[in-house]
């Protein structure tokens, strides 16, 4: 009965992580959709566009780009509330981790599960937009850089938006205007390969923003978790 | 908020808070929980002589309105899963058949929560106190939808854990069949006007 | 119809019909692919790239075609609630998910030779990727809802919106005049291509048919299995409770 | 105590689109917020794409159709999911007007309050992406046609995803492919005006989008929701 | 589903459902309500001599598990808009006055919804049955939460429905302290196998 037995705090956080992919992935599969939201949104731009090889090849790193930000954040959207709905944000407050345990694996959980599949995917979209040929290594090491920050920025905004009803779209307009350090080195990344200029300085910005955003993201979010408790 | 408000209690006991509709019995059990902070004054709960905001939070394990199940996974799946992020300790299929048994849930440990009927969820998420030990239960309304025979299995819950040194407090409208301290929220309810005090800001 | 209502009927109908299928299946694709890769004429204007037509065109046939058995699948289960077309749809999908892919992939292959890129966004090529995500998203429906009858009849619903996608993919060519060709089989004044083309490509059109019965039975008797299975479960489940009931 | 007296079905049907109206503005306020998120998405493309004004004018009228879609589709997740989670669809099905009336309304009200305020909006984006002064009348015209023709198709999708939990991604995957007619005619439109030519025939078109979307999309809605409330 | 389950309910009839949680009470008062269908031979329900099926819609009025209030809005703006949704007339201040007193709301007209205790917002769901006037009344588990006062003065409420020529249909754990019949949902339930039968479709 005594609540003294030592835990191990290792074994509660993976379990957390755990279930978030598999949550992911179930029924509903955020992050299949998360894709499909990425390859839909991206097919979308030559039809607005037109079907112009150039034109598309100029504009590929940018879209690319800024659909992988809108799709994150269309995931990010419930990251929090879920668990807030259905009660059982207040059984995690009562775990052994604390809020700042929770908030890390549970923004773990979701850069695994569906961010870094974007950055995977990112390539088969280059195709449809006639990327060229040298741009397909910058583009991937640049989202696998800057997803990271994508996930842990949105938490903030994910957070805060916690006890809002219709949150997900009041999250849009708080969290794009962050996105955009990591949208310019990102992009400028991708550039650098296709005009042949180095891209690693635009990579090492975008790890620092990176660097940045988990220090910052993952303390306000706890604190905006606490708040939306009470 | 609570004026005046302050109990006391030690291990063994069943404190079940009454009171009208608003009266502020979730409020408070969200207070003990620790997730609303409440001036150190205005409130004078205790347990075991220590001051409620001394206890360490996993010394709780709260039931309120909502029940916590992941409607995407199967019975079995919540209990273990809750049974890890307590504990961090896998239960074994053991102790789990036999906490379900508690509520009468065995026959649907492997059916999808999502078709549960509203007393059969409200059961699911009763039965984690059967899986994870922690001396102080919160339970927010713990009656409501259980059938007479489930409304039994509680009471007999709730005593065994305060037999065995547990602390239960529950706020309800239903009689719970357990004996112990009535605290009657109406009575703490700030009477006349809340002053507005200079010193407030 | 309703004469095949019954599962235990379509089972012994398919168990009849299964290896008819499945010889003509291979008997078909044999000769098929022997005229097609062998003795047939290269094109004149496309040389030995044109027998990538071969597997083509049959192929986005097929994602058509399937596509209206899916709908006419659903439309059954929702108008008269017949549980077997709800399967009949589901059993379908997958396929013509699979033949619609192929017509893409196939086609983007064939592009890069006759019109120097993979992929242009013209409406033909857009519409086919549109009826692509029709498929892909009546599968996610399927999956998003765990009561099975709730998600058949919701899918079923998407595929009869999706049916307006059907024509416009048969009359893109015409509407937008772009860089894919016209219909030169399928048109209402005859066929306009040659006559030793056209052997092998029906040959192989109708290999895909044979094909596909094979596939939807096998995956009908699948998906019926299946729903015994789970009925008998439930039934078993039933069964402990009422003993259990009975004990305690 | 007779359920017999005559009901004033105009009455009802203004009663609720006045509702979702009042929501959609009130707290979390749907309405704002899609256009805050299309003004967001928008302005992240100079970045991504770089500030060249041929380019952004080049690719102008796609971008902002293929953003007013997104964000169409976003504001439409939760169209019927609110209400089918507090239980007032249950409310609505026992009222007067029947699940068409009700579908009809909540489309009229979300076009009204949010689809529409994005048409307006749009010329104040054309100006951030240097559009050619002669495409502002088409594009307008464009969005006033095609708009309704997103809020009918998106309720199919938001009415076959109210059951399911993490809907609103799903939907994405359903709608936007079926959103591809209305986004080429629209696009084409403004083309059409940057071009020389005559807009008309794709407003034709555009128009004739609409119509089947308003058929098929209203029983199609009421189809799934009588499925979603069993 | 319901096999062999059958009742007769007239003017002036009250039913409560009881049973097990998982007997389908829920189910059925949506089956009644028209939300599911049901093949008509299975049930044999049916008021004043018509077959429930016939009934129409705008013959009911329910409250299920959730309240269908709206936290953006205060509960005079809920009331109001139920009433206008219902019966497409505006209500006028008073009757709505009358309507918040039954169960003891009137303080609380022009505060937003949001801030309701569970006992509170489902109270303002029980209101909806003395806005608009309708036949059949469908409860599911209408006594969840709320204090002892207001238990009372549901029951006069459904009394005065009843006395008036109503018919209120009830599925409950709790004594609802009206006299009626009682339909007990356990003794409909499938005995023995569903059958697994070849022509199951
Ligand atoms: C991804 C790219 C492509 C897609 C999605 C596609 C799609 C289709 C579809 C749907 C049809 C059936 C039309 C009907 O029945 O009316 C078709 C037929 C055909 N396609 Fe393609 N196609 C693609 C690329 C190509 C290419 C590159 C060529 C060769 C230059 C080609 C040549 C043909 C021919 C000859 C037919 C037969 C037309 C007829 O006789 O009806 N296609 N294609
Ligand atoms: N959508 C559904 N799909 C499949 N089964 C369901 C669904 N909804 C309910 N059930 C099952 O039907 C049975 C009856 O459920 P119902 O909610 O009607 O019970 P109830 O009598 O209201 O119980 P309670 O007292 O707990 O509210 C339950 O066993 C439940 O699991
Ligand atoms: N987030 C909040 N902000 C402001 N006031 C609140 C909030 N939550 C609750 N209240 C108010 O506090 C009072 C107490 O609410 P509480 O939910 O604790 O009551 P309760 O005793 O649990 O009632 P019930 O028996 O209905 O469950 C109510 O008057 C309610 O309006
Ligand atoms: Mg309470
Ligand atoms: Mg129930």
């Amino acid at each position: 009965m005594s609540s003294m037995q030592t835990v191990s705090h290792g074994s509660v956080f993976f379990s957390l992580v755990n279930r978030d992919i598999k949550l992911a992935w179930s029924q509903g599969g955020g992050s299949l959709l998360a894709i499909g939201f990425f390859f839909i949104a991206v097919s979308l731009f030559p039809f607005g566009i037109g079907p112009e090889p150039q034109v598309l090849a100029r504009i590929a790193p940018g879209v690319i780009w800024v659909v992988a930000l809108l799709s994150s954040v269309v995931s990010l959207d419930r990251l929090y509330q879920a668990d807030y709905e259905d009660g059982s944000l207040d059984d995690l407050a009562l775990s052994p981790l604390g809020m700042l345990g929770v908030a890390t694996a549970k923004v773990l959980a979701h850069w695994f599960s569906t961010t870094l599949p974007l950055a995977l995917a990112a390539p088969a979209l280059g195709i449809l937009l006639n990327l060229p040929d040298n741009a397909y290594g910058p583009l991937v090491a640049s989202l696998l850089i800057g997803t990271p920050a994508l996930s842990l920025i949105g938490s903030v905004g994910a957070a805060l938006t916690v006890a809002v009803r219709r949150g997900g779209v009041l999250m849009f307009l708080l969290i794009l205007p962050l996105y955009v350090p990591t949208l310019i080195f990102g992009v400028g990344a991708v550039d650098a390969a296709v005009t042949m200029t180095d891209p690693l300085p635009h990579l090492a910005l975008l790890g620092a923003t990176t660097l940045i955003a988990f220090v910052v993201g993952l303390f306000a979010s706890v604190a905006a978790l606490n708040l939306a408790m009470e | 908020m609570f004026d005046g408000l302050g109990f006391q209690a030690k291990s063994g006991d069943f404190v079940s808070l009454t009171g009208k509709n608003g009266s502020g019995k979730s409020t408070f059990l969200r207070v003990l929980a620790g997730f609303i902070p409440a001036s150190e004054g205005a409130m004078g709960f205790s347990v075991d002589g220590e001051s409620a905001t001394g206890v360490a939070r996993d010394s709780f394990l709260m039931v309120g309105h909502m029940n916590g199940l992941k409607p995407a996974f199967s019975l079995r799946q919540n209990l273990q899963l809750f049974s890890r992020l307590m504990t961090g300790r896998h239960i074994d299929d053991d102790s789990l058949l036999e906490a379900a048994c508690t509520f009468g849930l065995a026959a649907l440990l492997d059916e999808s929560v999502q078709y549960f009927s509203s007393g059969q969820r409200h059961r699911s998420a009763l039965t984690r106190f059967c899986l994870v030990p922690r001396q102080i239960w919160l339970m927010d309304e713990p009656t409501v939808g259980l059938d007479a025979e489930n409304r039994q299995a509680l009471a007999g819950l709730i005593q065994r854990h305060i037999a065995c040194g547990g602390i239960v407090i529950a706020a309800t409208h239903d009689p719970m069949g357990v004996s112990g301290q009535t605290l009657n929220m109406d009575v703490f309810r700030p009477t006349g006007n809340p002053s507005v005090d200079e010193d407030w800001l | 119809m309703h004469r095949f209502a019954n599962p235990a009927q379509f089972n012994r109908l398919a168990d009849v019909v299964l290896p008819w299928a499945i010889g003509l299946t291979v008997l078909l694709s044999v000769a098929g692919l022997y005229y097609a890769l062998f003795s047939s004429p290269p094109d004149y204007q496309q040389g030995e790239s044109v027998r990538v037509m071969y597997v083509h065109v049959p192929a986005a046939w097929m994602g058509m075609f399937v596509y209206m058995v899916m709908a006419a699948a659903s439309f059954t289960a929702l108008v008269w609630r017949h549980p077997l077309a709800l399967l009949a749809g589901k059993a379908a999908a997958p396929i013509g998910a699979i033949f619609t892919a192929l017509a893409l992939i196939t086609g983007m292959l064939w592009g890069k030779p006759m019109w120097g890129t993979y992929w242009v966004w013209d409406g033909r090529l857009t519409s086919v990727l549109v009826q692509f995500f029709l498929y892909l998203g009546y599968m996610a429906l399927w999956q998003a809802m765990e009561d099975e009858e709730k998600a058949g009849r919701a899918a079923s619903i998407l595929a009869l919106v999706g049916v307006v996608n059907i024509p416009i993919i048969k009359f893109s060519v015409d509407w937008w005049s772009t860089l894919h060709q016209p219909a030169s089989v399928m048109r209402l004044d005859g066929p306009t291509i040659d006559g030793a083309m056209l052997v092998p490509l029906f040959l192989m059109a109708a290999a895909y048919q044979a094909y596909f019965v094979v596939v939807f039975l096998w995956r009908m008797k699948l998906e019926i299995n299946n729903r015994k299975l789970s009925v008998m479960r439930q039934a078993s489940l039933q069964n402990t409770e009422t003993q259990m009931e009975v004990a305690g």
